[in-house]
């Protein structure tokens, strides 16, 4: 075991720098954004020259990549995906609807602020955002892992009550195993 | 000797799986006994929201409806509102409408290459169709703006006329998809794996087909000669030449061969309709959108899209906004009572190469 | 020839169901035909089995709010024609009550378990779990005009802050040239 | 099938060949393909181009564009100061906004990379937060893309040639399909109702009429304005001027909007009855009225619905003022005219025509008998040209050609007209000449362009076969050996610029002295008031500079108890003008006996 205040620096700088490298993406499209997600993850843009690729179960994942709106019944799948995933996690929000409902900001089945129910980390412009900035959203949060800011999960984790108390207000029937890791 | 039976929950969250639903299984070994589609993880309520906003407004949100291929919804309603109020479209601007609808259906074809190799475990077909998918994307991008969302037909005609040398690329872009059509051949018609996966598997019924809302590639691959271009021709379908396959079979594979042919038939008419092209106006101008109300009455417009038929209802009481709209998708038929019905006796290894052989695209079920 | 099939179509559906009124008014391919709703069975049925309309195209549910009544609507196509016949039927509003048809086509079973969602319309015989888009829904069945989905939205969800400084353009302009726009007017203001 | 399928497993295997071409991968970020030149990216709005009027705002079904204030941009007129921010959290990038922008200032750019870890910086103020846009602007609407009908619903008008032979009123009004088609242009934004000295509630009855709402139109349109259909039929209509659409196309027709939505009440009574008006019960105060002009007619109306006892003394035998004897009859016919006035007087306004105050009546008799009195006196006089012989038979004032005509009277002009002047008067002098089968020559000393005439007025003037001789400077009635009028002698000029930066001066070049020949000469270089009703005592209390009274922003003059409007207060010397001072002077009034 490493005490030593130092050498956990040392240990942290080398863990972002792997944890950079090697971000697998859930393999879940929530919302109309996944339509983005192939042609940036095959030929053309190819994002695994970054690092980044598909994770089919959430326990081999890294990102949860919130593509657009969640409806509330997806809202609660996500939940218990987001909570099965395993540290180190991040959630990148993609597109208007994340941020502030986008088109459906009358609907009355989409959550309209992502950040009350889950934890973000990065958040990509756009209506759909194009594979471009779907990367650059990938390099802002390789950077946020890099420099060691990429707390999201601790963030949920310690302001779970709030959280809970959020989602809950959403979905009623909280019929849901808690995960504990 | 009869075994248990288990119930598997495929979905929402799963990869084999064609969007965000779920497809709860109940298995006996392997063989699957029951299946029940859930849906309503993507449910917007956008005919809901089209209720609060203008007829034009309205026409925004057309696209989000199914994201592979958005265009045969706008087309749709275009037609739908033009139908309700009698506009006349300019002879262009049916051309054109009739080139993004084939460039579309080039596209979201390119996707389901992927999709269908995809759940049979073929990557390489992936990174080939979709990546060449994005010669398409860029043609759309100089056309309407925008890659995935065009919102570029719209009631009157369509938004911007062609850029200029933008038949030469589109012709460009035919003739490398010509010559990448073999490579997928050879990929994929060729190769025993897909054939074995395919062929005798997810067998739609002829006789049934009709009676159970079967539409598009789907009914043309239980040898059923049916297409809206041809049935119910729209724009200028009726003036160009080109044939609709068939093949007998009704399982993955004849679906496969339609779609395999459909591709080929896509880049005909776009060259057709790129030699043919009148020269003139695009859009015969609505008023000011605020202030433009449609008569009393409703209207119903279909188009024939990747899935099949899709189309749009909409109900004006004579004000602003409309009464209703309500979107029919080829998938609500298709990725319900259809594949519920398939999928009986199937194997749990092909649920995911029979949901993308029919085409289930679960945006446009619940809407 | 269209006008032709059209009549022929209108005497044969009229033999049968007498009381089934037509409307014959669209210059394209397309017929009405509306009926009561006891009858509508009976007539998806006939139009089915007898004149070749296999296709069901499409069904709709329309509020009439103002009126008191739901209608429902059946989009029939003939592959053999090439026409598409419309059945038309309301019910009324409070107690949207129907018989069920997915015997008729099997994809009527999603349509209906749609309407009983989203318009209340209750079908007789239908057997199906209560939920099918939505989950946990304890509001009035949203796609009725009366429920505003605006301000369930408002009140369910958080909207993002900081829009608060937003002015509204007729206002100001009537402020600063001191204009009292009279209330009767108001709802003519943008 | 055969179990081993040697082609089926070999064919496959040629994707091998891929390994020797070039992968067309973008390597992004180190490469990055530029957007196409369509794209539809992050908005940019050109500041100084762009007016507020919140169009983008209300297409936005995204609720996503809201209208505020920024730093250094105030509002003006034709301007409401605000500016669109868009909310990135809400927009589709559909473009809407861009297609139904009036002025063309919003489009959107190749932009459209901004990925960010805090969710409160996607509100963006185009224009202001990316000034760089401008240089890559992509999607942008042109007249011919754009979603505003620029084109106006061409109004049907007599040809010049059958108007010349009567005083049949030449503009004909919008059909009930014109005027909705016309209506159903307006944006409402309301930049107009700024303009408007009355501040009408213009976008409200523009969409009163387009909803099909006649009547309501109407309702709205006497909130503040009970003239509506003199307004409708000669108003400046300044609103114009500054409508949205009109920064890129012709403007809402505002004016004949008005009119045609009055004229569908067709008489007093059926005005009385649309307008449905609710008089207060008497509160026991008088008001006395001095002139049945459009001021006065306002002031007495307004009061009198507010209660009051409203007495209007008139020394002409019709109300109206200016609007009755001034304007000619194909421009304002006399049964409108009367319409409106049968209409004010149903609601309990009494007028006592042919009472000249000061012969009739003293003005210390109204000011003594009444709570308060509104004078509403106009510009009964006009400027002489000054010049030798203008005191020759068949020399005229323009004003007073037209007053004569207009009541009725018989006037010998000969066959050849001169008018000198270049307002509205002098244009519709030539054509009440024209109209009495004379030749019309306008002499006026600036350019054509400087006219202060209304441009329609003189075009139509033109149409009627009036000649302009612009850049002319009269110096001599030539009179005949009877002392009549026989010809005009002018110079030409030439146009110097300012050198204080104003108009350009028209300057006489020496020596090009040009006759021309005339039976009767016009003159219509302005008018002047006449206040000598006043007796002594108010004269020095009512204050009077350059002609005008003196009024604070109440109307009110110099004793607190007389109020005035019109002409002979403000320099504008328009109809609505007088019924904005007359509204103001009324809610003036009211204040001020009410809260005694």
């Amino acid at each position: 075991m490493i005490n030593d205040k130092n050498s956990q620096k040392i240990v942290d700088i080398i863990q972002n720098w792997a944890r950079k490298h090697s971000i697998w993406v859930l393999g879940y499209g929530t919302g109309c954004g996944a339509i983005e997600i192939p042609p940036t993850m095959t030929s053309r843009y190819d994002a695994e020259r970054l690092g980044v690729r598909g994770a089919a179960t959430p326990r081999q994942a890294d990102v949860l990549l919130i593509t657009g709106y969640l409806t509330t019944k997806t809202l609660k799948r996500v939940i218990r995906v987001y909570e099965q995933m395993q540290d180190p996690k991040y959630v990148i929000g993609f597109g208007s609807c994340t941020i502030n409902g986008g088109m459906y900001y009358d609907s009355y089945n989409t959550i309209k602020v992502l950040d009350k129910y889950l934890p973000v980390d990065v958040y990509i412009n756009g209506c759909m955002p194009r594979p471009e900035a779907v990367l650059s959203g990938f390099g802002q949060l390789q950077k946020r892992i890099a420099e060691g800011r990429a707390d999201g999960a601790k963030q949920y984790k310690e302001n779970l009550e709030w959280y809970r108390a959020n989602q809950k207000k959403i979905i009623p029937n909280w019929v849901m195993p808690e995960y504990n890791w | 000797m009869r075994e248990k039976a288990t119930t598997l929950y495929l979905g929402p969250q799963h990869p084999g799986i064609t969007g965000n639903m779920m497809v709860r299984l109940k298995v006996e070994g392997d063989t699957i006994v029951k299946a029940t589609t859930e849906v309503g993880y993507l449910h917007r309520a956008f005919e809901k929201l089209q209720e609060r906003r203008n007829w034009l407004q309205a026409f925004t949100l057309l696209c989000r409806f199914c994201v592979p291929e958005p265009d045969p919804v706008e087309e749709s309603y275009a037609r739908a509102v033009e139908l309700l109020e009698g506009r006349e479209v300019p002879e262009r601007a049916k051309y054109i409408r009739v080139l993004m609808l084939e460039l579309a259906r080039m596209g979201a074809y390119m996707l389901w290459y992927g999709g269908q190799n995809g759940s049979l475990g073929l990557y390489t077909m992936g990174q080939w169709s979709v990546g060449d998918r994005n010669y398409i994307l860029d043609l759309f991008e100089e056309l309407t703006g925008g890659r995935v969302y065009h919102m570029y037909i719209w009631p009157g005609g369509v938004r911007r006329d062609l850029p200029e040398g933008f038949a030469d690329k589109v012709l460009r872009t035919m003739d490398y998809f010509e010559k990448r059509l073999k490579d997928y051949d050879d990929l994929m018609f060729d190769n025993t794996i897909f054939q074995k996966r395919t062929q005798g598997i997810g067998i739609v019924p002829k006789e049934k087909a009709v009676e159970w809302g079967v539409v598009g590639p789907i009914l043309r691959g239980c040898g059923i000669k049916s297409d809206i271009r041809i049935d119910d021709p729209y724009e200028v379908y009726d003036k160009l030449d080109f044939v609709v396959p068939t093949h007998e079979g009704g399982d993955i594979w004849s679906r496969a061969l339609v779609r395999r042919e459909e591709v080929r038939q896509s880049i005909r008419i776009i060259r057709q309709v790129i030699e043919k092209m009148p020269s003139g106006e695009i859009y015969n101008k609505i008023p000011n959108p605020h202030k433009w109300a449609l008569p009393k009455g409703d209207a119903y417009a279909r188009t024939e899209a990747v899935r099949g038929e899709v189309g749009m209802y909409i109900v004006s009481d004579g004000s602003t906004h409309p009464r209703r709209t309500h979107f029919r998708g080829a998938a609500y038929v298709h990725a319900i009572t259809l594949l519920e019905k398939v999928l009986v006796g199937a194997n749990v290894a092909d649920v995911s190469a029979i949901m993308n052989s029919l085409g289930t695209c679960p945006p446009e079920i619940e809407r | 020839m269209m006008k032709e099939l059209k009549e022929h179509i209108i005497r044969r559906v009229k033999a049968n169901f007498t009381e089934a009124e037509e409307n014959n008014d669209f210059t394209y391919d397309r017929l009405d035909f509306t009926v009561k709703k006891e009858v509508v069975p009976s007539l998806l049925l006939f139009l089915k089995e007898e004149m070749g309309f296999k296709h069901l195209s499409h069904a709709s549910c329309v509020d009439w709010l103002e009126e008191g009544e739901l209608e429902l609507v059946f989009i029939l196509w003939s592959p053999k024609d090439k026409i598409k016949v419309f059945v038309r039927t309301r019910l009324d509003r409070d107690n949207p009550v129907m018989d069920n048809m997915d015997n008729i086509w099997p994809q009527l079973h999603t349509y209906e378990r749609e309407f009983r969602e989203m318009f209340g319309v209750q079908f007789t015989g239908l057997e199906a779990p209560d939920e099918f888009i939505l989950e946990d829904w304890q509001g009035p069945p949203p796609f009725r005009r009366d429920f505003d989905t605006a301000a369930y939205a408002e009140k369910t969800f958080w909207h993002r802050p900081g829009r608060e400084d937003a002015q509204d353009v007729r206002e100001t302009i009537a402020n600063r040239d001191g204009e009292d726009i009279p209330d009767f007017a108001k709802k003519y203001s943008r | 099938m055969s179990f081993f399928d040697l082609k089926g497993t070999l064919k496959p295997l040629t994707a091998l060949k891929q390994f020797g071409k070039k992968p067309h991968t973008i390597s992004y970020p180190k490469v990055s393909k530029e957007a196409a030149d369509r794209y539809r990216g992050f908005h940019y709005n050109d500041l100084e181009e762009c007016i507020g009027c919140g169009n983008c705002s209300t297409i936005c079904q995204n609720a996503a564009i809201d209208m505020i204030h920024l730093e250094g941009i105030e509002g003006k007129k034709g301007d409401s100061g605000l500016r669109p921010r868009i909310d990135h959290g809400r927009c589709c990038w559909c473009a809407l906004c861009v297609e139904v922008c009036p002025t063309g200032s919003l489009s959107l750019t190749k932009d459209y990379n901004y990925v960010s870890e805090d969710p409160d910086s996607f509100l963006w103020t185009p224009g202001k937060d990316n000034p760089q846009g401008k240089e890559k602007i992509s999607f942008f609407s042109t007249e011919e893309t754009s979603l505003n009908v620029f084109q106006r619903v061409p109004m049907p008008e007599l040809e010049g040639k059958e108007r010349v032979k009567s005083f049949a009123e030449v503009v004909l009004g919008y059909s009930e399909t014109e005027a909705r088609a016309e209506a159903s242009r307006c944006i409402s934004c309301g930049l107009c109702t700024e303009v408007c000295p009355d501040h009408m509630h213009i976008p409200e009855y523009i969409n009163a009429i387009a909803s099909g709402n006649d009547a309501d139109a109407v309702r709205i349109i006497y909130d503040n304005n009970p003239l509506p259909e003199m307004c409708g039929k000669v108003c400046t209509h300044r609103c114009e001027d500054v409508c949205a659409i009109a920064s890129r196309g012709e403007a809402i027709a505002i004016q004949w909007l008005k009119r045609y939505a009055t004229e569908t009440a067709a008489t007093a009574d059926i005005t009385h009855e649309i307008v449905n008006p609710e008089i207060r019960e008497a509160n026991g105060k008088t008001v006395g009225i001095v002139g049945a002009g459009p001021s006065g007619l306002t002031a007495a109306y307004y009061l009198a619905l507010r209660g009051y006892d409203v007495t209007i003394y008139e020394a002409n035998a019709k109300a109206g003022g200016a609007t009755m004897y001034g304007i000619p009859k194909y421009r304002f016919p006399i049964d409108s005219l009367d319409k409106q006035i049968d209409y004010i007087q149903s609601i309990g306004v009494k007028i006592n025509f042919n009472t000249k105050v000061g012969k009739d009546i003293s003005f210390k008799e109204i000011y003594d008998n009444n709570d308060a009195v509104f004078m509403g006196v106009g510009f009964p006089d006009a400027w002489s040209l000054g010049v030798d012989g203008e005191n020759a038979e068949g020399s005229i004032q323009a004003f007073r050609y037209l007053y004569m005509i207009n009541s009725g009277e018989k006037v010998d002009i000969g066959d050849k007209v001169i008018v000198v002047g270049g307002g509205n008067v002098a244009i519709d002098a030539a054509r009440v000449s024209r109209r009495m089968g004379a030749e019309v020559t306008i002499l006026y000393r600036r350019r054509v362009a400087d006219m202060p005439a209304a441009q329609d007025e003189i075009d139509g003037a033109e149409e009627e076969g009036v000649t302009i001789v612009p850049q002319a400077i009269p110096i001599k009635v030539i009179e005949d050996e009877k002392g009549h009028v026989k010809a005009v002698e002018y110079l030409k000029a030439e146009m110097v610029p300012d050198e204080r930066g104003g108009r350009p001066r028209p300057v006489a070049i020496e020596g090009s002295n040009t006759i021309i020949e005339a039976t009767s000469v016009m003159a219509a270089i302005g008018q002047k008031g006449d206040y000598s009703f006043l007796e002594k005592e108010f004269e020095d209390k009512i204050k009077i500079e350059r002609g005008r009274f003196i009024v604070n922003e109440k109307q009110q003059t110099g004793d607190p108890k007389v109020f005035a409007g019109g002409d002979a207060v403000n320099r504008t010397a328009d109809a609505i003008s007088a019924i904005a001072d007359g509204f103001r002077a009324c809610k003036a009034i009211d204040e001020m006996l009410m809260t005694k």
